[in-house]
């Protein structure tokens, strides 16, 4: 059992530092998403099913949908001038 | 019960305001000033039944140990007393100048009173750090909320520095529960001496860097300047004086609770940082040309000030940090509240173009003076009082580099604030004349008299007796387990 | 270079501090009691449901508070953008397929939100199948298919009626005098651990913090999405295309 | 095994601070504010875990986890993800006026 | 803190002094100023007349700190009127002080339990020396005097050296016991020769009487190191003297910028002595009486702190301030020779008319009457001056004293005559102080730049530098 939970949480490590070190955003995005399910399964090791479930449908369910969405608002390339959107000068 | 309700009342109204923006928006204009004026009283009276003994409310009916507490002590109901009256003059203003339209304000604006009231009540370290997220949530929209450039960046910087704060926060609550597999502070305290050195000395440091952080002591506080210069007036006034000093209280709380006897270094840690942090905010306040931003640095200076008090780990010590706490909120909202009336009234904030202005704002001008003054510490005003008593607490210690740099920023302090009452007072060109509108002179008049009659009060009653008093007891921590415990 | 240095200084002493500590054999602390007593106490199987719901209950008004903050944020920082065009949907195949799968992505999230205090679940995990739901919806047929069929205004209403549901179910308790939120000690009829009415209270305030963060978090993809441009050309045509069938 | 997966925790963790510090992308920022988050809640799950321990849930055969730390990872979740999106809001903001995401050119508050 | 009562005869001195030089001043402003300057002024005179009163008759050590730091509120708001730069480093001096004397105080409170006035314990009396140094301008001290009597207006700086520097030694009085201080003794006679030294070398009339300020009041500070209760008494009768005499001429001083529109020695009419007989004779007492002529206050003062000095054998402070005389003497024969009687090239245009048209030119002039005459009964009544102190000197006026004082003045007015072109032309000091003054305020703007640099606004060095703080807070603790 250790020796799989060893194996799980070097494979979580390195998850982890392609998200950081990727060049491409959405690669980073993407292996979030599956350092998410990656933490969700050692929860289940861990005997804490409640929590396995919140992880894999929060993080690796919505926070990376907001990631996908947040990134392809900045990636579009505005049809027209975003002026009034921000409202300057309140 | 009223501990319960000084938390409830305002998340219920946050909750209740989008029905009432969708279905009853006429309803909005009256429940509004109702639900301001209702979280100002609740504040207050808890703020009341915790001054004498500790008054306890327990959530779910379970005893401490095993549910939530809320505990009210004479140290939370002074920053209550502090959170009220932040709150209610800010809300004055805002509602003042922007009526009911933007309702969404109002509702991160209640969520802030109702976490801070949990923060300062809430007995339970995991508690804590969830009603802290809250109101760090609710502070970081607030800055973000005017939407200008400068607004949205110092938002950012704001989340991302408060969030890597807050989970330094997590980690030292973590590592508190794996030693103890408990969160109740009180428990806590009773195990925390039994505790092996590594661990004591990472949740010290943990605590430490993430309050600080918050609070915007000086290694960690570059984001103050930008959030409270980039803020609208009633957030920045909020922001400065009193969201600030509840990042204080939960120092105090902690560092107290927990290290009072187990490891009492934690406060040279906090005194170094309360010296950097005046030095750094008044040098760099001295070069600032947006008055705003002046203000800002003068709050990190301030910061600096309280965490000198609480860094001498005395009953005097703490009393004249909460003193202070409690001085600088009336000066700096006061200082915030005119100086931002008066940038937006003549559209701009660079000192430099407000020459003259006090023969067109009299009232304003004036307030501002009394309260710069009294930042300063001409004595007869209520600054001078708590840095006297600073200075005795911190020369009860003999830590003479604290007094010494208590003296130094005193001085410079009284540098730049004099460079912008003489552009005020010499005579300039024609601002448009007129007054500033009723409410807003009220609030204005009301902070400087409160720092005015402050003042002198220590001269005539045993005021500085009772803030010794709530210091001592906040010391004792074995009064403060038994009361929580035992009940 | 020197900012590894700097985590990995932060990492050592982290772990010195974790190092010092002996792995424990056996639960200590209130963790004890709630395991032997939640079944007579709370009639809850699911133990961290009782502790959510029943013994640090207020915890979760707070958690719950820091979801609406957020939404409520969120659709502040949007509100005053002014596009609101709808998203490309997706091709046909997906379209009709999806619409066969929501319904039982429906049925998952209320299974999750209703047997949350005996099976592991609760409002917070069902609540997010919701927002789900919700997302695929917009993704698939485009936003303004997804805001014809659950109105902002909705959204907004049953996030507000969760919130104020949780908070009356705690002033019951209170009324009675038991502390706010109280489970049982308030009346509310414990009934025999393991079926499907017991736990008092603890259904209710998972259904109540269930409407919240569904509501809640659908919002927020909403509002960040709702601005989303179409690419200028050729997805126009294909849109109306699809919005026909 | 506890020591194994503590480790781990601080690992992630520090590779979560360091992310945030080293990378200029603020997408980037936004995902080591991630990282470091699960690197915490981590280490607040492994301290309920006993050996040979059994899911908290009433019909047990044999020692239970301790349920306690469970309470505390489901809050610091939901609270992570509402830092995340406050965060992308923020961002997609501050990238309308900036137009890039490059922290270092988002320096408009100087000293 | 019971904070208020009715001094004792040492704060009886000061307050007579104190009220004396007020009325002079107030009388003279209605003269000096115009308009709206006035109304202020007299407004200000008067605030800091009461504040001067309330330190003077506090009974504990905070009330006296916070109406020092009030009387120097006002004389700041005063200065400000003529130049801002000047009266802010003038505050922000006096507020250093105030502040290093609240250290002082609060260790007094810790120490005795009790702020009462009165002797301090050895280990708090150097931060209340080092305040009240600051107050009275000790050698090193002393770098705001200068800059502010240069620039402040004349009733200003009358004020400020009558009795805003008085209250310093009134503090230094109130500090000492009767034994004898060495420290003081020492100071107050550096202080007397320094400030004699600088005054020779000034040429400009403020800025001279501001050094002389410093000299005569190491004369009072030695006075008080003595310790014993002639010392004292001296001091005493010496700072209430000092007061109306100081007054006096820069009151005078006064009257003749006004009427040459410039304070340099070099460049005035010459012929002021004619066409302002009465400011030329009040001028003639206040310069008799500060360098000690026999029949006027100056004498009777410093006749009495030699004979402290020598009761006590302390004899080389007793030397200092023979020197120091004498040097008094030389520069107020150089002030009296080149203000009033020889003329300047540029000088020559300007004419001035003393008239008396209307009440407002009376007024100037009546002010300074007034303290003439009172430097003259101190003089003259002596005896009734000195049983006031509780002790009878009687032969007061004894051969010898008033012998080795003439010889002091007639030597004085001998050394100038032969060196008088030498001293004319005036040459600019040699290490003053500003030199080392800007050069920790250059130090303090390094400093703020570095900070500054610090604040560059990019996220990724704030988070960095926390993080090292954290690191560096958790290496401290585990130490």
């Amino acid at each position: 059992m250790t020796a799989f939970f060893a194996f799980v949480c070097v494979f979580l490590a390195l998850t982890a530092l392609v998200a950081s070190e990727a060049e491409e955003v959405l690669s980073a995005v993407i292996s979030l998403s599956v350092f998410g399910v990656l933490m969700a399964m050692v929860f289940v090791i861990l005997q804490a099913p409640d929590v396995a479930l919140t992880q894999a449908v929060i993080n690796s369910g919505l926070v990376t949908s907001f990631f996908l969405v947040a990134y392809s608002q900045t990636q579009k390339p505005n049809l027209l001038e975003q002026k009034q959107d921000i409202g300057d000068g309140q | 019960m009223i501990l319960t309700l000084a938390v409830i009342f305002p998340l219920s109204s946050a909750f209740v305001i989008p029905l009432l923006h969708l279905y009853g928006s006429r309803g909005l204009r009256l429940f509004l000033p109702i639900m301001g004026l209702g979280a100002f009283v609740l504040t207050l009276a808890a703020a009341a039944s915790g001054f004498g003994d500790y008054a306890l409310a327990f959530f779910g009916g379970w005893p401490a140990r095993l549910g939530v507490v809320f505990v009210a002590d004479g140290l939370s109901s002074v920053f209550l007393a502090l959170a009220a009256f932040g709150c209610g003059a800010s809300f004055l203003y805002f509602y003042e100048q922007m009526g009911t339209g933007p309702w969404r304000f109002y509702v991160i604006f209640f969520l802030l009173q109702a976490s801070m009231n949990g923060v300062l009540l809430t007995g339970d370290l995991f508690n804590m750090f969830v009603f802290y997220e809250i109101f760090s949530l609710a502070a970081y929209l607030l800055v973000s909320y005017s939407l200008t450039w400068q607004a949205v960046e110092a938002g950012l910087k704001y989340l991302v520095m408060g969030t890597v704060g807050a989970f330094f926060i997590l980690l030292g609550a973590a590592y508190a529960f794996i030693a103890t597999k408990t969160l109740n502070m009180a428990a806590l305290a009773a195990s925390f001496p039994q505790m092996p050195k590594a661990t004591l000395i990472v949740i010290a440091a943990c605590m430490v860097v993430g309050f600080s952080l918050k609070a915007g002591a000086f290694p960690f506080h570059f984001w103050l300047p930008d959030a409270h210069s980039s803020a609208i007036t009633a957030v920045s006034a909020l922001l400065s004086g009193v969201v600030v000093k509840v990042s204080i209280y939960s120092l105090i709380r902690v560092s107290l609770l927990f290290f009072g006897d187990a490891l009492p270094s934690v406060f040279d840690v906090i005194t170094v940082l309360g010296v950097l942090s005046l030095l750094g905010g008044h040098l760099m306040a001295s070069r600032q040309q947006d008055i705003k931003r002046l203000l800002a640095y003068s709050t990190v200076a301030q910061i600096g000030y309280i965490m000198i008090g609480v860094g001498m780990g005395t009953a005097t010590g703490i009393a004249a940090a909460v003193f202070h706490s409690f001085n600088h909120m009336l000066m700096k909202s006061g200082l915030f509240i005119t100086a931002g009336r008066l940038a937006e009234e003549i559209k701009t904030r660079n000192i430099q173009d407000m020459k003259g202005l006090y023969y067109h704002r009299r009232g304003m001008v004036l307030a501002f003076t009394v309260l710069a003054a009294a930042i300063v510490g001409v004595p007869p005003l209520n600054g001078f009082m708590s840095k006297w008593y600073l200075v005795v607490a911190s020369v009860e210690k003999r830590s003479f580099l604290a007094a010494l740099a208590l003296v130094f920023g005193t001085v410079i302090s009284a540098s730049y604030y004099i460079r912008v009452l003489s552009v005020f007072y010499t005579p300039g060109e024609g601002f448009s004349e007129h007054e500033s509108r009723r409410p807003v002179l009220a609030i204005a008049a009301l902070f400087s008299a409160c720092c005015v009659v402050l003042g002198l009060l220590p001269f005539f009653t045993p005021i500085w007796e009772l803030f010794v008093e709530v210091g001592s007891k906040a010391l004792n921590t074995k009064d403060y387990i038994a009361a929580v415990l035992l009940k | 270079m020197g900012l590894l240095l700097l985590c990995l200084g932060i990492g050592w002493w982290l772990w010195k501090g974790v190092a010092a500590m002996e792995d424990p054999e056996f639960i200590i602390g209130p963790a004890a009691y709630y395991i032997i007593n939640t079944a007579e106490e709370t009639g809850a199987a699911n133990i961290v449901a009782a502790i959510l719901f029943d013994y640090r209950g207020i915890d979760t008004l707070g958690e719950a508070s820091v979801i609406y903050t957020t939404v409520c944020g969120v659709a502040m920082l949007f509100s005053k953008s002014k596009y609101k065009r709808s998203s490309a949907g997706l091709s046909f195949i997906a379209r009709r397929g999806v619409s066969f799968l929501v319904p039982f992505l429906l049925l998952y999230g209320s299974t999750i939100i209703l047997m949350g205090h005996m099976t592991p679940g609760g409002g917070f995990q069902g609540g997010a199948v919701f927002a789900t739901v919700t997302i695929l919806l917009c993704i698939v047929f485009g936003s303004s298919f997804e805001m014809s069929r659950i109105k902002p205004k909705t959204k907004e209403t049953i996030e507000s009626l969760g919130g104020l549901f949780f908070v009356f179910l705690g002033g019951v308790g209170l009324l009675a005098g038991a502390g706010f939120l109280a489970n049982t000690a308030a009346g509310f009829p414990r009934g025999q651990v393991g079926n499907f009415l017991s736990a008092g209270a603890i259904p209710l305030l998972n259904i109540a913090v269930g409407m919240k963060v569904g509501a809640g978090l659908s919002t927020i993809f909403y509002s960040m999405v709702r601005v989303l441009e179409l690419e200028f050309g050729e997805q126009m045509s294909e849109v109306e295309g699809n919005d026909k069938n | 095994m506890i020591k194994i997966s503590y480790a781990t925790a601080i690992f992630v963790f520090c590779i979560g601070l360091y992310t945030i510090l080293s990378k200029r992308n603020l997408f980037k920022t936004v995902i080591g504010l991630t990282i470091m988050e699960s690197g915490a809640l981590m280490l607040i799950v492994t301290a309920g875990y006993v050996h040979g321990g059994v899911p908290p849930l009433i019909p047990m055969e044999g020692q239970a986890v301790n349920p306690l730390p469970h309470a505390f990872t489901l809050t610091a979740i939901v609270i992570g993800a509402s830092d995340v999106a406050l965060a992308l809001a923020l961002v997609i903001k501050v990238h309308r006026r900036y137009k890039t995401v490059d922290l270092d050119k988002i320096r408009g508050l100087k000293e | 803190m019971r904070a208020m009562a009715f001094g004792d005869p040492v704060s009886m001195v000061f307050v007579a002094s104190a009220t004396v030089l007020s009325l002079a001043v107030l009388l003279y402003n209605e003269w000096y100023f115009e308009g709206k300057e006035r109304k202020t002024f007299r407004f200000l005179t008067v605030g800091c007349w009461i504040a001067s009163l309330g330190a003077l008759f506090a009974q504990d050590w905070l009330v006296f700190v916070i109406f020092v730091e009030l009387v120097s509120l006002t004389l700041w708001r005063m200065i400000a009127f003529a130049d801002p730069k000047a009266a802010l480093i003038y505050l922000l001096a006096q507020l250093g002080a105030a502040g290093i004397m609240l250290i002082g105080v609060a260790g007094v409170s810790l120490e005795t339990g009790s702020l009462a006035m009165g002797p301090v314990p050895p280990e708090w009396r150097w931060f209340l020396l080092f305040g009240l140094g600051i107050k009275t301008a000790f050698p090193g001290l002393h770098f705001w005097l200068p800059k502010a009597h240069g620039a402040a207006p004349t009733p200003a700086s009358a004020l400020l050296s009558g009795f805003a520097v008085k209250l310093g030694v009134y503090g230094i009085a109130r500090l000492g016991t009767f034994a004898s201080a060495p420290e003081l003794l020492i100071i107050g006679s550096a202080m007397a020769l320094f400030g004699v030294s600088m005054a020779l070398m000034q040429h400009d009339a403020k800025r001279l009487l501001a050094y002389h300020t410093v000299s005569q009041l190491g004369y009072v500070v030695s006075a008080l190191g003595v310790g014993t209760l002639l010392g004292v008494a001296g001091a005493l009768y010496h700072s209430l003297a000092h007061a109306l005499f100081k007054g006096l001429l820069f009151l005078s001083v006064g009257r003749l910028e006004k009427a040459y529109g410039t304070k340099d020695l070099r460049r005035f009419g010459g012929r002021a002595a004619w066409e302002m007989p009465y400011t030329f004779i009040v001028f003639i007492v206040g310069a008799l009486a500060i360098s000690g002529f026999p029949g006027m206050s100056g004498f009777v003062s410093k006749v009495l702190i030699k004979e402290a000095l020598m009761e006590k054998g302390m004899y080389p402070a007793y030397w200092a301030l023979q020197v120091a005389s004498i040097g008094t003497v030389i520069s107020f024969c150089k002030l009296g020779y080149y203000g009033f009687l020889s003329g300047s090239k540029e000088g020559e245009g300007r004419m001035a008319r003393e008239g008396f048209v209307c009440f407002r030119d009376f007024s100037g002039l009546l002010g300074m009457v007034f303290l003439a005459a009172g430097t003259i009964f101190l003089g003259l009544g002596a005896g009734a001056a000195t049983s006031f102190f509780g002790f009878s000197a009687s032969g007061f006026f004894a051969r010898s004293d008033v012998f080795s004082s003439l010889f002091i003045v007639f030597l004085g007015a001998g050394i100038f005559y032969l060196a008088k072109g030498f001293l004319a032309s005036g040459f600019k000091g040699a290490l003053t102080l500003e030199a080392l003054l800007s050069e920790a305020l250059q130090i303090l703007a390094s400093v703020r730049s570095a900070l500054v640099k610090m604040h560059s606004g990019s996220l990724r060095f704030y988070l960095a530098l926390a993080v090292f703080a954290a690191l560096a807070i958790l290496c401290y603790l585990a130490r």
